[in-house]
């Protein structure tokens, strides 16, 4: 991983903002932002981003690479749209910010301790596996996802919630034994082994 | 109607506003025959809504005054009001033109003493006060209207309201059969002046406009000022009636967007400072604006406007769009949020009123031409060779302010001169 | 009405004891009433919803989709897909654009859904069931098959987010789409005209890692509809659903509020109307129990 | 002209004939204003009326038209007859609609109806038909002066309409300052691209065209005459002198860029590498497609910053108050030339405001951020020398931090300053009968106030900036482009052709006798009688178009085709020696005395209103329109400017017993709405030099009061009447009643 990260760094030098045009998900809408700030006010996790859309596009632009690419700020997107529906210059930021979280992780940049990063990997862990969310065994290993110790408590103070869902069977204990997923595995698997090698190839390729 | 005489030495000139106007006459007062057709019941247009112009704080009813009088006293003009080009065909230096003309159900002995309007009952929302107030169905457009002439809302024609205006004339003036008329006619090349229209605030839906009433838009916010618009020249709320002191102004409310407006509307920004001029007008220090902006556009050598009212303690600027606006329950406070983008602040004012400072659209969408006219994506007029004679004035051509406009106009003129001069060269 | 069919994509949280189980209990009563055939896509997989991204990349997530769409091309060639679930729905028709608008996407898609011997066109329209509802059977149709009118509720429309952003629904605004506030008022109910957080995100992407953020966001919503006057609220979305309903409790915790806010789907709401049981209605799948339809159900 | 015989139509139409004794008004017009006709209508305006008058006017010899019924605002189309004069006696908006309808007051609305009868009967007959004036020109040619892109399209447009040219450029070429650079911004869609600057394409036009005669290495040495009688004399570096006639001038002397040497602390002068926007295109035109190179030590460059507003916006000692309009979009080209050669090239523009306006400017804005420019907005404190090239220190005002970044190439966005000639209220004019070419003058000007065309804030060219930019206080002198404005080229261009128009008009209404904006078609023009005249040169001084010259012994020169018929000239003469023939000391003095002034026990006082036509007037009309009213002691005439007001109007007003004076003008100073510019300014000044006048008359000083009224001003407007209403009811009347 962080072969890779040095492997950038020396390809784009200091050109951070080709560096995300050619590497990150809808990168090259970032050329376009004016630094209206409308995206920065329409977020509903606004507060709690350290840098807010905009200025993160800002400073993409300013070469700040560590500063973006460490940051939790991407994380915070709960892809409402919001900033998409907005923005004046129609840059998809929702898709941005995923692109720029996903290329971060890929970097091994991404901060370490970051539970949306942790919990959309353990989602897509979770759905490869069988094709299929299985709803359970994602709950749980998000319980876990920082030790036994801390999963049994989160599991305890979420309880009542199982419970409710349980008694009215929006959800079961049987899912643990397997439960749901697709037939067709192994063509599902190759598939996304395929897609997986064409846009790690594509990337390998760009910007040289 | 008498009948319309033009050949193809004629200039027809499309828009009765300020750039129709000024390319009627001065191709009139170089000698020229021309024809002014406008769609509403009298010349003016958007400028004549204006409480104000920048940078002077002048009044534009005061050349708007000039330009009328410099019709009445010209000859070469002829004025067609309630008419629209239906369909224009032909080449440059000969064009066949329809006008449609709408019955105004007024004919020319009106006298404007008003009995009409004083005789009917029925009222409408009033289009020069973009609906803030009402207006009678029996009317004249505003008080410095030319014609000056009533026209009766056809809404009336057919009801009683109809019959009793006609009883009130004393002057045989109300003519309740009068209908739509078509007339063909030659000319020689066609000055396009059709103007802009305010963006639809109600589409820039973050802003609530169809919702919150202390919303407004900028071109609103102009009537109010008229001491004789709808609020008596006061700077009052719509909820309440209070005074708003407090008024945020935000620009690019339609422009610049994708989403609605993609072209910077260019005197937005001036517009806004000048309308934080009123506010101190009006209460002095207890005026207080806020202008959220993503750049300033003060173009030119009126960036001193800006610097001054920058340097007012009463007035804010933020570098921001705002993202949404929420009412205040309690206070019918608009409340703007948004970021703050020097330097990353959130905010969440309330503000006694805002005022969106509206984009300007093509009065004419593209596809209603009356001919193949080239335009660009943003739906304005270009300077082209394909079009021929057809040559846009004024804000057809882009978003113009009015001296810019005028200057369009006046060129567009010499353009259609060059046309029809040529013409008369070659008939000898 | 002659019977409509579609290709059906009912999405992880719609299976058998799922999350949102009851929400595809209620669409099953619903859509027999409207005479609306749905057919399940075969072997359909997940979507990733749009938290996926962190371990798929672009291509990836976009083949999950394309799967979906290839096997209903397979399977039923001539219908649109249809989806209950906002995020489903979402991705799928994101996919869509984003193959159309770009073909070496699709090219390199293609080359991946090869892998499992399928092929996209890409042709078929993606659609939420909302959408069939509306365009489809229309207001007027959807308020002929009220038997029991829903009067003396008030209900909040909760829109969310992802059927309404980024595409929407046809003919309504991103920040008041009217069209829940239509189909409750078709039902005989009043609806909360002046619901400010209608399309409030409900942070559901970060319902579990982060819930404190999530929550803060859902009593909003609740606190509002009560503002409102609401007996309920009502929505389209199974991830709004479960948010505002299940969190409930733990909101009254933390805040010291004492919500008890029934949350409904659409197709709870219509199938009442229709008359139809409180089991078929799905009642029974409410953590917080909608009582006063219950009731009427009941009847 | 056959004898004066004057027609009186009294109208009926609109309430009059309920409200007035019309019988009694006619009367009056006969008895006092010694009408030979007299007619009443019930509805004047018909076209039975009008046909009553004009068969008055074929068949009668009716050759003074007064009419008593509506404003003179009102139904021009149907009061519009030729070869007469029309005295509009406005007894409806002036006295039935401005009074309320009570019975105990219908004493005092007839008053003023007769009085406003007699008045329009002493105008009348004191005023003759204009005709236009003996000095018509009926040259037709343009100069223009100037040969850039703004020069070369007057020149082109005004010969594609017909009309002969001669194009005037001081340097060896044409093309000025677009010629001098690599590319333009686009002015068609699609605005994405630099395009070619056309500048080639225009010379070769101008070379075929047979309208056109082009003077290079040629400046003006003197200018003299009128609208449709200029002469001006060409002259070359070498020292020759061509005299030519000419119907109107273009001046499209255009703009300099600003000095960057005064911008030190941007490193220009201290580093090569620190190079203002012409030095760009130099490098660009070098380069010539391929790499463009610093010019320290001809290294590719590979990262450039542009800083925005460089020596602009700013009150800074040296700077440029304003911003010149077109350097973020040139910035954003010049961007481009580096990004089009190599997208690689880190190209940034450093800038607080960006300035893109409209469709085309928000296009190439996009367009430049598509191909990667870099945009910040930045605050540039300073540049400094750095080790491989200079370093701009800046605060990002996004990121609020301070930066300092090293580039290969710094350019400087700096402005433009328009060669707007001398300042002639700095540099004085010779006196007449000597002459000096003034090499800092564009056009020269012979004129008595000056060699150029007065100048506005900042240095720009005279114009009226928003109803009317074209207009200039020199009539028949056009200017256009950046000498009048700070604008890019596709507006120079568009401006150019207006001006263009504007010439030729000047030349067709020259050739029939007709007055420029904005008594545009106006006939009359200033008659002076020499005999009394006693060279006190208040005119030649105060006239606000300089159309006036001093002869060697001081006597005013008049140039009707410069006269705009505002009337300052006669406002200002202490002999009243200039008049016009609708529009004299007379035809407004004998209104005044032919008022009624009542005997001082009747308690009626008379208030006279002078009101500018454009402004004032209209604005009494409105309120009347509107349902005000004001006092029935006023009585209003209409002036062309309050620049025209003669004081002898007030002191005879006040010696014959009228018991105030109100004089309504437009505003004056800096932002001044006078269409006259400096006409109420004119009257101001002489208005506080009444006071010296009442004193004399043991008056006191309340008696007359000068307001500056707007024509939105419909409530003010009756106010200020009512004002001095009440004054005079405070004070008492004028013992000056005979």
């Amino acid at each position: 991983m962080s072969n890779y990260n040095q492997e950038m760094i020396e390809k784009y030098r200091g050109n951070f903002l080709k560096e995300v045009q050619d590497n990150v998900e809808e990168g090259d809408w970032v050329k376009m932002c004016m630094q209206c700030g409308v995206c920065s006010g329409s977020c509903p996790l606004g507060p709690h981003w350290e840098h807010p859309p905009q200025e993160i596009f800002m400073m993409i632009r300013a070469g700040k690479r560590d500063e973006v690419l460490q940051s939790s700020s991407m994380w915070m997107c709960t892809s409402c749209y919001n900033c998409i529906a907005r923005c004046p210059r129609g840059l998809p930021i929702t898709h941005i910010m995923h692109g720029l979280a996903t290329y971060s992780k890929r970097l091994g940049l991404a901060p370490k301790n970051q539970p949306t990063a942790k919990f959309a990997q353990l989602f897509w862990d979770n759905l490869t596996r069988t094709g299929r969310v299985n709803e359970l065994k994602l709950g749980l290993s998000l319980y876990f996802m920082n030790g036994f110790s801390e999963g049994i408590k989160t599991a305890l103070k979420m309880k009542d919630i199982g419970l409710g869902m349980l008694k009215t069977k929006r959800m079961t204990p049987m899912e643990i034994l397997g439960g749901h997923g697709c037939k067709d595995k192994k063509g599902f698997h190759a598939m996304l082994k395929k897609a997986q090698e064409i846009e790690e190839a594509r990337i390998g390729k760009s910007g040289s | 109607m008498s009948e319309v005489i033009a050949t193809n030495q004629t200039i027809l000139v499309v828009g009765g506003g300020i750039s129709g106007q000024t390319a009627a006459l001065e191709a009139a007062e170089c000698g020229k025959q021309v024809i002014l057709v406008e769609k509403t019941p009298s010349l003016g247009g958007r400028v004549s809504q204006l409480y104000k112009y920048f940078p002077k704080l002048c009044h534009p009813k005061c050349g708007l005054e000039i330009n009328l009088r410099r019709i009445k006293a010209n000859r070469n003009v002829r004025v067609m009001t309630l008419t629209e080009v239906t369909s224009i065909s032909g080449d440059a230096g000969n064009y066949s033109v329809t006008l449609k003309t709408s019955p105004r159900y007024v004919n020319e002995n009106c006298t404007s003493c008003g009995a009409c309007g004083d005789a009917v009952e029925a009222e409408f929302d009033d289009e020069y006060n973009y609906g803030l107030g009402k207006r009678k169905g029996a009317y004249l457009p505003y008080n410095q209207a030319y014609p000056e002439r009533y026209v009766l809302d056809p809404a009336i024609v057919g009801t009683e309201d109809a019959e009793k205006a006609k009883a009130a004339c004393k002057y045989d003036a109300i003519d309740l059969d009068m209908g739509e008329e078509e007339t063909t006619i030659t000319v020689g090349a066609v000055i396009w002046a059709t103007g802009w229209k305010p963006y639809d605030a109600g589409k820039i839906q973050p802003y609530g406009y169809d919702r919150f009433a202390n919303v407004i838009t900028s071109v609103e916010f102009e009537r109010m000022l008229d001491p004789h618009g709808p609020t008596g020249g006061k700077i009052l709320r719509p909820s309440d009636g209070k005074e708003a002191k407090d008024v945020a102004f935000i620009q690019c409310a339609g422009s610049r967007d994708k989403n609605h407006l993609k072209h910077c509307s260019r005197i937005c920004c001036m517009a806004s400072l000048k309308q934080t001029t009123y506010l101190r007008e009006q209460f002095g220090d207890e005026g207080k604006g806020t202008v959220y902006y993503i750049d300033i556009r003060a173009i030119d050598r009126i960036d001193d406007f800006y610097q001054n009212i920058k340097n007012d303690p009463n007035m804010t600027f933020i570098k921001s769009k705002v993202a949404s606006i929420t009412e205040d329950k309690e206070t019918g406070n608009p409340v703007l949020h948004g970021v703050d983008t020097e330097g990353y602040h959130r905010y969440s004012n309330p503000h006694d009123l805002v005022v969106l400072a509206i984009g300007m659209e093509p009065s004419v969408p593209a596809g209603d031409f009356p001919m193949e006219v080239v335009l660009n994506e943003e739906g304005f007029v270009e300077l082209d060779e394909a079009n021929g004679a057809f040559f846009a004035a004024g804000c057809s051509s882009d978003a113009l302010d009015v001296n810019r406009a005028v200057q369009s106009a006046t060129a567009s003129a010499l353009r259609a001169i060059q046309v029809v001069n040529k013409v008369a060269g070659a008939e000898g | 009405m002659a019977k409509k069919s579609y290709s059906f994509y009912p999405g992880c949280s719609s299976q058998k004891a799922a999350s949102s189980s009851n929400y595809q209990v209620s669409v099953d009563t619903m859509c027999k009433e409207l005479d609306i055939e749905l057919n399940e896509i075969p072997d359909w997989n997940c979507c990733s919803a749009s938290i996926g991204y962190a371990g798929g990349g672009e291509l990836p997530r976009l083949a999950l989709s394309a799967r979906n769409m290839a096997l209903s091309e397979e399977a039923h060639p001539d219908q649109d897909i249809v989806a209950t679930c906002a995020a489903c729905w979402l991705a799928t028709k994101e996919t869509q654009e984003r193959l159309n608008d770009n073909a070496d996407l699709l090219a390199e898609t293609n080359t991946a859904l090869a892998e499992a011997g399928l092929k996209l066109k890409n042709e078929k329209k993606v659609r939420h069931m909302v959408e069939v509802l509306i365009e489809d059977i229309g207001y007027e149709e959807l308020g002929k098959h009220v038997k029991k009118p829903l009067e003396g509720l008030k209900i909040a429309g909760y829109v969310g987010c992802q059927t309404n952003r980024p595409f929407g629904i046809a003919g309504e605004s991103f920040e008041n789409p009217k069209y829940l506030d239509k189909m409750i008022e078709t039902v005989g109910a009043e609806a909360c005209d002046n619901y400010e957080k209608k399309v409030s995100c409900c942070g559901g992407a970060l319902a579990f890692s982060e819930p404190e953020k999530s929550q803060a966001l859902i009593k909003e919503i609740i606190e509002s509809a009560y503002d409102n006057g609401a007996d309920m609220i009502v929505t389209p979305c199974p991830v709004c659903q479960m948010n505002t309903e299940v969190y409930q409790e733990q909101i009254n915790a933390k805040y010291g509020t004492k919500f008890k806010m029934p949350v409904v789907y659409y197709s709870t709401l219509l199938s009442v109307a229709y008359g139809k049981s409180a089991k078929e209605a799905a009642l029974d799948g409410q953590v917080i129990r909608a009582k006063q339809l219950e009731e009427i159900a009941g009847k | 002209m056959s004898d004066l015989k004057i027609g009186a139509y009294i109208c009926k139409g609109c309430g009059l004939g309920e409200r007035l004794d019309c019988d009694q008004i006619a009367t009056v017009a006969q008895r006092d204003g010694k009408a030979q006709v007299v007619q009443q209508h019930d509805f004047l305006c018909s076209a039975e009326g009008v046909k009553l008058i004009q068969n008055d006017i074929d068949n009668e010899g009716v050759n003074r038209v007064v009419i008593g019924a509506c404003s003179r605002r009102a139904k021009t189309d149907a009061f519009n007859f030729q070869g007469v004069t029309i005295s509009r006696a406005n007894l409806r908006e002036g006295v039935i609609w401005i009074r309320p309808d009570e019975d105990d007051l219908r004493e005092t609305t007839q008053e003023m109806a007769e009085d406003y009868v007699r008045m329009a009967c002493a105008e009348a007959k004191h005023s003759t038909p204009p005709v236009s004036a003996q000095e018509k020109g009926c040259e037709e040619a343009v100069l223009v002066v100037g040969g850039g892109i703004t020069g070369m399209t007057a020149a082109i447009e005004a010969a594609k309409a017909g009309y002969p040219v001669h194009l005037v450029e001081k340097t060896g070429e044409l093309g000025g300052y677009v010629a001098r650079m690599w590319k333009d911004v686009p002015r068609h869609a699609p605005y994405t691209d630099p395009v070619d600057t056309s500048v080639a394409d225009m010379v070769a036009e101008i070379e075929a065209s047979d309208n056109i005669t082009v003077h290079l290495n040629s400046t003006i040495t003197r200018t003299s005459g009128a609208p449709g009688r200029f002469s001006a004399d060409i002259s070359t570096e070498s020292g020759s002198t061509e005299t030519l006639n000419f119907g109107a001038i273009v001046q499209a002397s255009g703009a300099t860029p600003y000095d960057a040497s005064q911008l030190p602390e941007l490193g220009y002068g201290k580093s090569k590498d620190v190079v203002d926007r012409v030095e760009l295109e130099q490098l660009a035109i070098a380069a010539n497609g391929g790499p463009i190179k610093r010019p320290s030590d001809g290294k590719e460059v590979k990262k450039v910053t542009f800083i925005q507003c460089a020596g602009q916006r700013s009150d800074k000692e040296g700077h440029l108050n304003y911003c010149s309009g077109d350097c973020c979009l040139t910035s954003i080209k010049q961007a481009m030339y580096f990004k089009d050669q190599n997208p690689d090239i880190e190209t940034e523009i450093l800038f607080d405001d960006l300035r893109t306006p409209g469709a085309p400017g928000e296009d190439f804005y996009r367009s430049g951020q598509d191909k990667m420019v870099t945009f910040r907005k930045g605050i540039v404190s300073e540049v400094v020398a750095g080790s491989n090239g200079p370093v701009v220190k800046f605060k990002d005002k996004i990121l609020d931090e301070d930066v300092e970044e090293e580039a290969d190439l710094v350019v400087l966005a700096t402005g433009m300053v328009p060669n707007s000639g001398v300042d002639i209220n700095e540099v004085p004019q010779n006196e007449p009968g000597e002459w000096e070419v003034n090499v800092d003058s564009i056009l020269n000007l012979n004129y008595r106030q000056g060699k150029d065309v007065p100048h506005l804030k900042y240095g720009f060219a005279d114009s009226h900036f928003i109803c009317f930019p074209y207009e200039t206080r020199r009539t028949g002198i056009y200017t256009c482009g950046p000498v009048r404005r700070p604008m890019d080229t596709q507006q120079a261009i568009e401006d150019a052709t207006g001006s263009a128009l504007k010439a030729i008009q000047a030349i067709e209404s020259a050739k029939v006798g007709r007055a420029a904006h904005p008594r545009s078609g106006d006939l009359s023009y200033p008659i002076f009688r020499k005999e009394g005249c006693t060279q006190c040169k208040r005119c030649t001084v105060e006239c606000p178009f300089g159309a006036i010259d001093e002869d060697e012994q001081r006597f005013p020169v008049f140039n009707e085709s410069r006269c705009r018929r505002c009337g300052t000239c006669m406002g200002a003469c202490p002999v009243r020696v200039i008049s016009f023939e609708n529009y004299s000391v007379d035809t407004v003095g004998q209104q005044i005395k032919n008022c009624e002034i009542p005997e001082e026990w009747d308690e009626k006082p008379r208030i006279l209103v002078l009101a500018c036509e454009n402004d004032a007037y209209p604005a009494l009309d409105m309120a009347a329109q509107q349902g005000n009213s004001y006092s029935q002691w006023a009585r209003v005439i209409p002036v062309r400017c309050l620049g025209s007001v003669n004081t002898i109007w007030i002191t005879d007003a006040l010696n014959s017993g009228y018991d105030g004076v109100v004089l309504m003008g437009c505003k004056k100073g800096d932002d001044y709405q006078c269409h006259f510019v400096k006409g109420s300014e004119m009257a101001s000044v002489r208005m506080s030099k009444v006071d010296d006048t009442l004193q004399s008359l043991s008056l006191e000083k309340e008696r007359v009061a000068t307001y500056e009224v707007a024509i939105t001003d419909i409530d003010r407007a009756p106010k200020l009447i009512n004002d001095m209403a009440e004054t005079v009811e405070k004070i008492g009347l004028s013992p000056f009643k005979f």
